[in-house]
């Protein structure tokens, strides 16, 4: 992996496709796919921006509790997340709605989540995508010992594609400071576990620029840990898939962790709680602008000929028909009901909690009981 | 005389602080330009600079930890966690480092450090942002752990937990945070740890903390309705324990009911209940009874409403302990 | 029926858990070559392999992250916090985590978890090495936390928290290690959530778990000299309660003394004090009343004695308990 | 500071004295102290050598709960404690003996914690030397916290050695894994904080080796923490002086961090509560012993002519005596009195432990009265 040990002091980015939608030739690594499976990561990114779009309006809507926008971060995501294999697994922060859309996650779990039905919801052992985490950093630990868990299943190394596997643990540039994210790297160091540390350096933690975390590039952490640590452009989604599909492999392979950081920018605000005005400047933002994911796809595709307006016509009106559907399940999801509360705790369920819900079922009870009092009254 | 939220008290609070000690620095993740994201340091790094109002990696334990360190050359650190849920981080630096130094350094060492934690439910939040987790540290020796329920204890008691030479877990119930009241800033405040009689009555004694004094306000002056006088005392410290001012309004009434948001099962209610229970044994009417959170991690937010006592679960357990 | 040490019948237990399902792994710091500190899995890397014994690098936090992947991939993962002060590194991983992972997917992911700590004083160690945390887990919903007494109940106890879907916290009274007793391996044992009434006596009942139970056994034996008749509880499971055990004698007898060496505030016995004031308010005929330790960090090993709860005060406690 | 960087994959070992007590010059380090200086350093070692060889008797015969042997790291503890100027602060865990004596902390102190009588009970800010910490890794963190301390207090780069300070933070190789040691990195990194982070690798945690923690080299973590790491011949005493006096005097200048990897091993048990054969090899003790930290500075004095025979006995004679001396101290420490424990929690103490304390007291009487009523009736 040329230039990926991080022992270097030069930044080296890998990038395949400029931000003019220009194939770039790099040494170290190819995309191996042909056009039509670009237009496959443009169709990903437009949906999961469309997604971004509906679910920030229903947050300013009242429909939803908060989000967490994936504005900018497409192609980091779609890359990554195409680059996995049915038998991988990927442990996410909150914000990955990208890769939860390359691994089939029906979106509307996720809107479940922020609109506080449930914490998620969604099958992750079927999807090989965990639960979302918000306690930053946890995740990476699980991620690992995910792995270690593959590696004791035996199935990594066998040389059989459709068996080995590999984990991707996702986080932010902020979530490098943390404790368990660094515990991590150890854990998954010490057992040559079979995963890839996909960091989304976005610039931003909050309010906090990368600067207050890491006075050098985040990739070179790695090799202080024993394994390689490469930056790629993270808004060139082929460069991250390009990237991300040779970490894999040296995972599945048996030959251990990799620590990719992908170079990208959060173009909206941290959460739809917060306030980027407070702590950034415009020009910044505009700066990123013109480093768009999805632009630079689209404009690769327009100039190579690759496809036409009506290629990008219907896709746009399949994620504008997306988001119409959506939308309409979000507001018709059933809402939770307390007392199913109190069956989640334990999968096997103790005499005390069973006793505190069958109280609560019958102060519940004696509502309705004088609801229908009255209603008799009439 | 001005009329505060409990987030600008609060920020009143520590810029009274700030201004009257320079050895107090504030860290934390996001308060300096941001003003964190309740903004209660806002304007505080500006005024006051970034050496003084710190924006932290984002590491609980490291900020903690390096807080203790600070501590140890002569500051007196206010570290702010950004919500309860990320408090556990850095539990092993608060439980074993700050409750214990001034004990292993036989007094030598003193530990004035606030931690100040925005904690409960009631603001339709994501996971890990409604927690009530101030018994474990109450349970910890060491520490002392309060919570304001106004914007006047809010200003005042903040003052007073960053003056004090002990470590102070301050709660703070972010539910309340815009909730308005008169602070007069030349008033002479009660102490930090002293219990507080905030409505008097004669029938049933409420005792509650934070969020939940409001609620137990609530549900007097709906008892009131019925004809029932309830007293409500604001625990204000959580620990140490208040207990003279508990114990006098138990002897009064002979029934009380404990409220708070954190799980029932060893929350504050229980060492509440096992310590009136010892105190006033002869003068009981009824066991003291408990109104909490259920035993269940906290709720997602459509449920948590059912999830949190209110006016109703608490005159629930009022009518409970008249039936005794 | 073999005669086993505690630390022995619960190598055996683990031995057990390991034969009958080849999902079951353990790790922790020093487990494998070493055998643990307190070489409770000696010679277990040697007959299961690395794989399956696994030595862990120096981070609690770590350890039980990674064993939560573990399990999340189909392991049952048993780690050794190797002494009780070190598990706080790893209390975000266990509250916010492993207690809620069940909860988090409305019952699709298990947590099968156990993770085992050597727990409480009277062994003269240093500190850090001799702290009861059991009521930060047991205030924790998610978690179930139990802890043993003896060798027939470690063998036992262990064998059945490994085989729990549910994550089990699992406190093991250090100072007992040494302990001998009788292990029947084909006994049929009693459910892990029980507790169990140790000693039948008719004047104050004594509630314990772990280390205290001898001592209460012992407190109960001189009273027995003086004419007092003492029943002897022995918790087994710390969340959950079982209550009805405790409630039963608590009506018998009229007077109950909680027992355990964590610190008394908000300890296991505050919330024993709640729940048996409540369920038996007419049958008490004292305020349930608690031994503990005092309520200071763990202190330096040549007062342990003093500060541990004994014989004598146990009986001091009983005393005040009948003077009502 | 040459080699110290960890970009490079050679892995280089300062020296200045060689096993066999030869002088090595390096390119990037110089010892500057004449051989008074030594032979300062070598009486360190030698009465360090001897407390240890005490509290290890003492122990054995049941008059410590316990000990931890620093046995072989004396250079390392002595060359760095050397390093240090009155106003510098160190943050030891619990075997830095040698440092503590460098500090002027009466070893007495030591002993009493062992003994289970304090928790160590030496004036901290009067020796700038903290209480030992067992937790590990935690004193990382506060060593950076005070090293952020002398910087607010603008003494960092004044230009006056008098004045300018800097930390050392002590830790073992094991406590690299733990969180709270990577999160003082960061802080003391993004802070640029004037701290030295001094890493005995004595080759073991307990019983694992070094390699259950890291794959590579110890001294590059630091690159990706983007501060220098140097690994240093741990029982060079000479080299561990000359490296730690330049990294120290970096930090008070206000260059930041440095992570100084003192190469050695733990001679001894990991405590006297421990059994090593069950876990290493004699071989490994044997290879090892022929680097002996004192033996080599001793070779050195002998081989130069600077220090004789009656040198070496005189030293002797006095670690002796030094050693009675304490043992007696030792046995006649007054016992610690529970009733005093209460007043140790808070500064301010509360009604509610004062009234513990009394409630006890009066407990405690109520015997001593009993016993009086028993003497009275003979
Ligand atoms: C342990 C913990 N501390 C604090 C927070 C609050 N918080 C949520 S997101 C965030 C910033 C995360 O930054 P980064 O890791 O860069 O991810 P990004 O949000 O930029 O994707 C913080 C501080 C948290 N969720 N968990
Ligand atoms: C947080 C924590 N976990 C576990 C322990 C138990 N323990 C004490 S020393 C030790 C090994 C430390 O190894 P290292 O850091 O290399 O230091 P050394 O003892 O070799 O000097 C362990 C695991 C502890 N003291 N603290
Ligand atoms: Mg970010
Ligand atoms: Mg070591």
């Amino acid at each position: 992996m040329s230039g990926g040990s991080g022992t270097g002091t030069e930044i080296e980015l890998v990038q395949l496709l400029s931000p003019e939608g220009e194939r770039v030739d790099h040494q170290g690594y190819s995309f191996s796919g042909d056009d039509e499976t670009v237009k496959g990561y443009y169709r990903d990114m437009v949906l999961t921006r469309r997604l971004d779009t509906e679910a920030t309006a229903l947050q300013r809507q009242g429909e939803l509790g908060l989000w967490a926008s994936s504005l900018g971060q497409e192609a980091a995501q779609v890359g990554s997340g195409r680059a996995m294999l049915a038998q991988d697994y990927a442990f996410p922060t909150y914000r990955e709605h990208g890769v939860a859309w390359c691994r089939g996650v029906d979106p509307l779990h996720l809107l479940s989540l922020f609109r506080g039905i449930d914490m998620g919801g969604w099958d992750s052992a079927a999807v090989g995508f965990a639960l979302y985490t918000i306690v930053i950093g946890a995740q990476t630990l699980h991620a690992t010992g995910y792995a270690m868990g593959i590696e004791r299943d035996g199935l990594v190394g066998t040389g059989d594609p459709a068996r080995d596997a590999a984990v991707i643990g996702y986080f932010g540039d902020g979530a490098t400071s943390q404790g368990d994210v660094n515990e991590a790297f150890i854990f998954a160091s010490s057992y040559n576990a079979p995963i890839v540390f996909f960091c989304q350096n976005n610039q931003w933690a909050i309010s906090e620029p990368i600067e207050r975390q890491s006075r050098i590039p985040l990739y070179r952490r790695a090799a202080g840990f024993g394994f390689p640590g490469v930056r790629v452009d993270g808004n060139d989604v082929l460069a991250v898939h390009a990237v991300t599909t040779e970490a894999l492999e040296r995972a599945r392979s048996g030959n251990g962790p990799t620590f990719i950081e992908a170079y990208t920018y959060r173009m909206g605000a941290h959460t739809t709680s917060d306030d980027p005005t407070k702590y950034r400047l415009a020009d910044d933002l505009e700066h990123w602008r013109l480093k768009d994911p999805v632009a630079r796809v689209r404009a690769y595709l327009n100039r190579t000929g690759a496809a036409d307006d009506s290629f990008f016509d219907a896709i746009q009106a399949e994620a504008d028909e997306f988001a119409v559907q959506l939308r309409a399940r979000c507001l018709g999801m059933p809402e939770p009901l307390m007392l199913d509360a109190f069956d989640w705790v334990y999968a096997e369920q103790t005499p005390y909690l069973a006793e505190q819900q069958a109280r609560y079922a019958e102060y519940k009870q004696s509502f309705a009981t004088e609801d229908e009092a009255v209603g008799a009254g009439h | 005389m001005t009329t505060l939220t409990m987030a600008k008290a609060l920020n009143a609070g520590l810029r009274r602080a700030l201004e009257a000690d320079p050895k107090v620095v504030l860290a934390g993740q996001d308060i300096g330009k941001l003003g964190g994201v309740f903004r209660v340091t806002e304007g505080l790094q500006k005024d006051f600079g970034e050496h003084r109002v710190i924006d932290s990696p984002l590491a609980e334990s490291g900020i903690i930890g390096t807080a203790v360190g600070m501590a140890l050359r002569g500051y007196r650190p206010v570290c702010e966690i950004q919500f309860d849920g990320f408090v556990y981080p850095a539990f092993d630096q608060i439980v074993n480092q700050v409750a214990k130094l001034h004990f292993r350094s036989r007094g030598r060492q003193t530990m004035p450090l606030v931690v100040r934690i925005p904690f409960g439910g009631g603001i339709g939040a994501v996971e890990h942002h409604s927690e009530s987790p101030e018994a474990y540290f109450s349970h910890t020796p060491g520490l002392k752990v309060v919570s304001c329920s106004n914007p006047v204890d809010a200003y005042w008691m903040l003052q007073q937990a960053v003056a004090s030479d002990d470590p102070v877990i301050f709660f703070e119930p972010k539910r309340r945070y815009h909730e308005r009241a008169e602070v007069d800033e030349s008033a002479t405040p009660m102490p930090l740890h002293a219990a507080r009689v905030v409505r008097p009555g004669t029938d049933v004694t409420l005792v509650a903390y934070g969020p939940m004094v409001k609620t137990c306000l609530d549900s007097a002056a709906a008892a009131a309705d019925e004809g029932r006088d309830l007293e409500v005392i604001d625990l204000r410290s959580l620990s140490p324990l208040d207990l003279s001012v508990i114990a006098e309004s138990a002897q009064k009434t002979g029934r009380v009911v404990t409220v708070h948001e954190a799980p029932v099962n060893l929350g504050l209610g229980a060492e509440l209940a096992a310590r009136i229970t010892e105190q006033c044994f002869y003068s009981l009417e009824a066991p003291v009874l408990r109104v909490g959170g259920f035993d269940l991690p906290y709720p997602p937010s459509r449920v948590e409403e059912e999830y949190l006592p209110d006016l109703d679960r608490v005159l629930d357990m009022v009518d409970r302990s008249l039936a005794y």
